[in-house]
């Protein structure tokens, strides 16, 4: 777990609850789909793992095209959960993971609190999951007020039901930042019986097409990523990070390279998701990691721990 | 295997409406077979653009002074495109390929027509060397807005046997659209197969056309993609699979080369009601 | 107010309340001062006109630096309202302003409900002021509880305060873009006495950096600006509209080109305020302008009116 | 009148550590007076980079082949300056300019010490060309780190008396700061103005011995700016006006060039519980 870069020695590893990983990097979900196209260009057992597109109960056909638009430092999709089901991805695409021994965060994403409450009945006390994501922060749902995450009452409820069933796998529940306070959303997911965070998704966003002057996604509004909403990211990890001394936090939001990930450690991330800047460069994940090494020991830092929560005095 | 190579400018000239661009690639011509295409990153890391730009490769070469070296033909559309046809000699640009599934190849030597709409034309000359070297006879349909954004005439009249040339302002050729010319060729040429790249209405319309004769049409699409690489799911369209369902498929690692009458043009951009897991919005 | 493009002739002006303006854009509080230095640059009674920086009660030195940090396609902001205070900007500010005939927008910010309501009485029956804008949501507060905006309650308390010494000239609500629901912070808003809608404010936002692993800006956290929130801006506008079929929307967030103002346009603004992109092309008021005209003369539109609200069905 | 201007690479060529980058300038050279600057926008719309980067004017020519040009002395430090050095002739980029309040020039012809740190010298040339027209004697001290970041000497030794050289590893001339030889060449010179342009701790301990020595101090100083024409109001410091009291004030209209007993260089970065306007945070 200790690597060596051009400057010295340095232990980049991860706790991640009972497990120690190589690495704090993962692909975040829905930019790496199940792993196996990206494992064309990396090995995968060298970061530290994968979170899985969300999936749900049944097989989703996802909204109509255009499902993306590109923004300054960054793009808006509205993919609408594309996706197999729990059934099927449990079957091929876990099971290909599993053979592969990557480690692999799974996601699940329901409509109800009930389809969460199944969701998680499939995927009780199996040990072949590092942890569960719960996605309660979709923006391309019909509805905001579906989206769990902006309301602790219901971020609460939806934690629960998938709580209700899992005891041994750790649960991370994945926030919106488009809220007027997030310690209030993270302090209901956490009293639910998260066990850490994942922060954070992307924020609701419009494109309109200015030749049609109608919104360029088919859904109207989207999800905006990119390097654009990382200040937002930061300061989201920063404020939970203050709230919550010991709560294990996953970092998303516009990483694009290794300082970037480690503004996310010093501002209290665990642990980073690489999203969007997957599409820009497949072996991100790889450069990240070596980056945040050698930035660290050009610094004389001997592991990645030392920097964690820095930002904060 | 796809491979990501940081690439350097060779070349970059101007061909009627279009830049050829010559770039090193590594190993990626190896890999490369007709049909597929490259993505280029934008720009290093400073810049505003973070989605890569997707182009079909035009020509691949394994080997030379320069290693292994591709060709692209690219058309100036938006703000990514008008960076990549400006950049000059021993520029670096960071390049992702081959990707997607390439044009099938028939076992036989049948007769090919290939169909190119503007650049759309720039994948179909290394098949055309594939088909004629199964010993496929091949014939070319160019067809364009307008003279500057035909490309490749001079080596479709190499590979092909007829070069049929059409442009919509008349500025060469037959004044109208490339399915005008087609039925004519195919009963001449008793063609057997058609490929085609270019627009999505004139895909459609060759697909149809090709179903009224009972042969095969092979197309090669073109979806807006963020990933170009099978991660994100933004470049889907619907495609009947052997199954006989409709699956959101996607064109980057599906495609972009698909049968044509297993695409449901008429409703590319929606999700079909009958299309898998379209009843769980 | 019809002017001539390549393509045609165009209608480009603005209705603001009763004023007939000769364009729809401003520049935005904050990122013009009071007009005197951008006025080297370009004649600001060609544009729309101009909000002025947010001004306090008293005179204020505002944060220590560093006040500001670069971002993906934007900025942080932490100036921390950095001003004269209202009485010597009326005295030397306004009487400029006004001397040029620059139509004027003035900003104010209060620390609490009693400074709003003594900043509204000075400007009571001012008949040289285009409207006022109620800047409740300024990100760099020391306390985010203190941001009127990100309450209902609080919103239209300070709303009230303004609307209390203010019959004859418009209020535009300033609002922030970081809460859960902006539908419902326009409302109160609306209620209180607001006339129209400043939409949006910056996105609270932070960065560290990676050699000391502190945050860059003095003040922690700042406002995040640029095109990088533009998709943002854009459905806030959108959204707000589609509630509030006839409220005046001033728009604001990350414009950069006359199709992102048309954007804007399109998704409900009535009229447009121009930040950040001042201070990379300190003559894109008037370059803006210009390319909305071309742009929609390319489209054979003959006034700008035809494509408000057009990304609503 | 600063001017915004869409200028063109003229050369860009290395010069030590540094690349001396000459732009077509239109009237900026006119409206130029020693000590401004001028501010580059990096990119154009797609940049990801939406701030200008400001740099002291180093040479301007009313009038040539191209018209008004300028030079600039450009360090790569980070993304922006790296763009600016990679820049190749033809290129273009938007100028604004000339920003900033001029040192102030004596009316008498007064013995001057002109003190640069690294690229900082740049502004000293044409100050010291102006010093000398009115009959001042000017005399130089150019410090840096090493000797590839000393710049201007051949110059130097044209305009100035005297050329002290220092650097921090030794590689030229004096081994330390150019403070350790500023006092020698106070007494030596009989000087009473001293102009400093370079890092803030420089600038600080200059304006120090000028106070021991009772002489005159102007700096120039360098602080992040977001606009540079003074609307952001990001580029503050604390300064003491005429009327004693501390005020944050811009750097970017009020500076970049200051005497330097007004700075309160210990406080920079930081509210003064006295300044104007303190009280009410
Ligand atoms: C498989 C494939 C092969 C292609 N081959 C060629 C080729 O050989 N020569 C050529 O000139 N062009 C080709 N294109 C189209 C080319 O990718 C687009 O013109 C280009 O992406 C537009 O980028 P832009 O920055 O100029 O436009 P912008 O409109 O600024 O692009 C914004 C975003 O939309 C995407 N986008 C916009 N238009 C298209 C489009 N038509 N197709 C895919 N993505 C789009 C871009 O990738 C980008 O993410 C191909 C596209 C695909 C999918
Ligand atoms: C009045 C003035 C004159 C200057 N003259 C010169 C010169 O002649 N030659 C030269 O090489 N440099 C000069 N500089 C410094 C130069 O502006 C910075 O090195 C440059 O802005 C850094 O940009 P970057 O993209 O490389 O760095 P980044 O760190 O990526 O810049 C990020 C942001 O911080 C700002 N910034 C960072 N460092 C500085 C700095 N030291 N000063 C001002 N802004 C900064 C940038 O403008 C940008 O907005 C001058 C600065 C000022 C204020
Ligand atoms: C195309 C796309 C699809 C995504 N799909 C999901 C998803 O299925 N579930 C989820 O929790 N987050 C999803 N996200 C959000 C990312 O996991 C990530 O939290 C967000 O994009 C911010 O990180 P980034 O800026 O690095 O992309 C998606 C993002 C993108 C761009
Ligand atoms: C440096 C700076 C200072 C600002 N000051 C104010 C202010 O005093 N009052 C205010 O209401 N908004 C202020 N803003 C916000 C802008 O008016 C604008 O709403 C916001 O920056 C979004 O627009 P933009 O992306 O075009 O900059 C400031 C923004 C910046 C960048
Ligand atoms: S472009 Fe991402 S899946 Fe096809
Ligand atoms: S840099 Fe904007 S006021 Fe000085």
């Amino acid at each position: 777990m200790v690597m060596k870069t051009k400057s010295g020695l340095i232990d980049m590893s991860c706790n991640f609850f009972d497990a120690k990983l190589p690495s704090p990097v993962f692909t975040a979900s829905g930019c790496a789909a199940s792993g196996k196209e990206l494992s064309q260009f990396m090995d995968l057992t060298t970061i530290g793992g994968i979170v899985t597109k969300s999936v749900m109960l049944e097989a989703r056909a996802g909204r109509a095209t255009p499902r993306m638009s590109e923004t300054p430092s960054g793009m808006l999709n509205g993919i609408g959960l594309q996706g197999p089901g729990i059934d099927a991805f449990l079957e091929t695409d876990l099971t290909w993971l599993n053979e592969k021994k990557i480690a692999t965060v799974v996601s699940i994403a329901g409509n109800t609190v009930e389809e969460f409450s199944k969701l998680a009945f499939k995927l009780k006390n199996r040990s072949d999951i590092l942890a569960i994501e719960v996605n309660i922060s979709c923006p391309n749902v019909e509805n905001r007020n579906k989206v769990f995450a902006c309301n602790p009452v219901t971020a609460q409820e939806a934690i629960k039901a998938v709580k209700k069933h899992i005891s041994d796998i750790p649960l991370l529940a994945k926030l919106s930042p488009d809220v007027t306070d997030i310690v209030e959303i993270a302090d209901a997911s956490i009293k639910a019986g998260a066990n850490g965070l994942s922060l954070i998704n992307t924020l609701l966003g419009m494109v309109i097409d200015t030749k049609t002057f109608k919104p360029v996604l088919s859904g109207g509004t989207g999800g905006l990523s990119g390097p654009a909403i990382r200040p937002v990211a930061v300061r989201v990890i920063h404020q939970v990070r203050a709230a919550f001394e010991d709560i294990f936090i996953l970092g998303s939001g516009g990483l694009r390279t290794g300082s970037d990930g480690l503004e996310f450690i010093a501002a209290g991330a665990n642990a980073l998701s690489l999203g969007t800047i997957i599409f820009n460069d497949p072996t991100s994940p790889v450069r990240i990691h070596n980056e945040m090494a050698e930035h660290l020991t050009a610094l004389n830092k001997t592991s990645l721990a030392q920097v964690r929560n820095m930002a904060h005095d | 295997m796809p491979i990501q190579h940081q690439a350097s400018v060779i070349s970059n000239t101007r061909t009627g409406a279009y830049q050829l661009l010559t770039l090193t690639a590594g190993e990626i011509p190896k890999e490369f077979k007709p049909g597929q295409f490259v993505t280029l990153a934008i720009d290093g890391l400073s810049s505003g653009l973070i989605l890569r730009r997707a182009f079909s490769i035009y020509q691949a070469q394994d080997r030379g002074v320069y290693g292994g070296t591709i060709d692209l033909v690219v058309a100036a559309h938006g703000e990514g495109t008008k960076w990549i046809t400006q950049l000059k000699r021993d520029d670096s640009v960071n390049i992702v390929g081959p990707l997607g599934k390439p044009f099938s190849i028939p076992k036989d030597a049948v007769s090919c027509v290939l169909i190119g709409g503007g650049y759309g034309a720039a994948p179909l000359f290394r098949l055309a060397e594939a088909l004629r070297s199964r010993g496929c006879r091949v014939d070319f349909i160019l067809g364009a807005q307008n003279s500057e954004k035909l490309f490749g005439i001079l080596e479709a009249r190499r590979l092909g046997h007829n070069v049929l040339i059409t442009t919509q302002d008349g500025s060469s050729g037959h004044q109208g659209l490339v399915t005008d010319v087609l039925p004519d060729l195919i009963a001449k040429a008793d063609s057997q197969v058609i490929y085609s790249c270019g627009p999505m209405p004139m895909l459609q319309a060759i697909t149809k056309i090709a179903q009224a004769h009972q042969i095969y049409s092979f197309t090669a699409v073109e979806e807006a993609m963020a990933c170009g690489i099978g991660v994100c799911m933004t470049c889907v369209l619907p495609v009947i699979g052997d199954d006989g369902v409709t699956r959101m498929v996607r064109s980057c690692v599906e495609g972009p080369t698909f049968k044509g009458e297993r695409v449901r043009w008429d409703e590319v951009g929606t999700i079909p009601p009958d299309t898998y897991g379209a009843g769980n919005q």
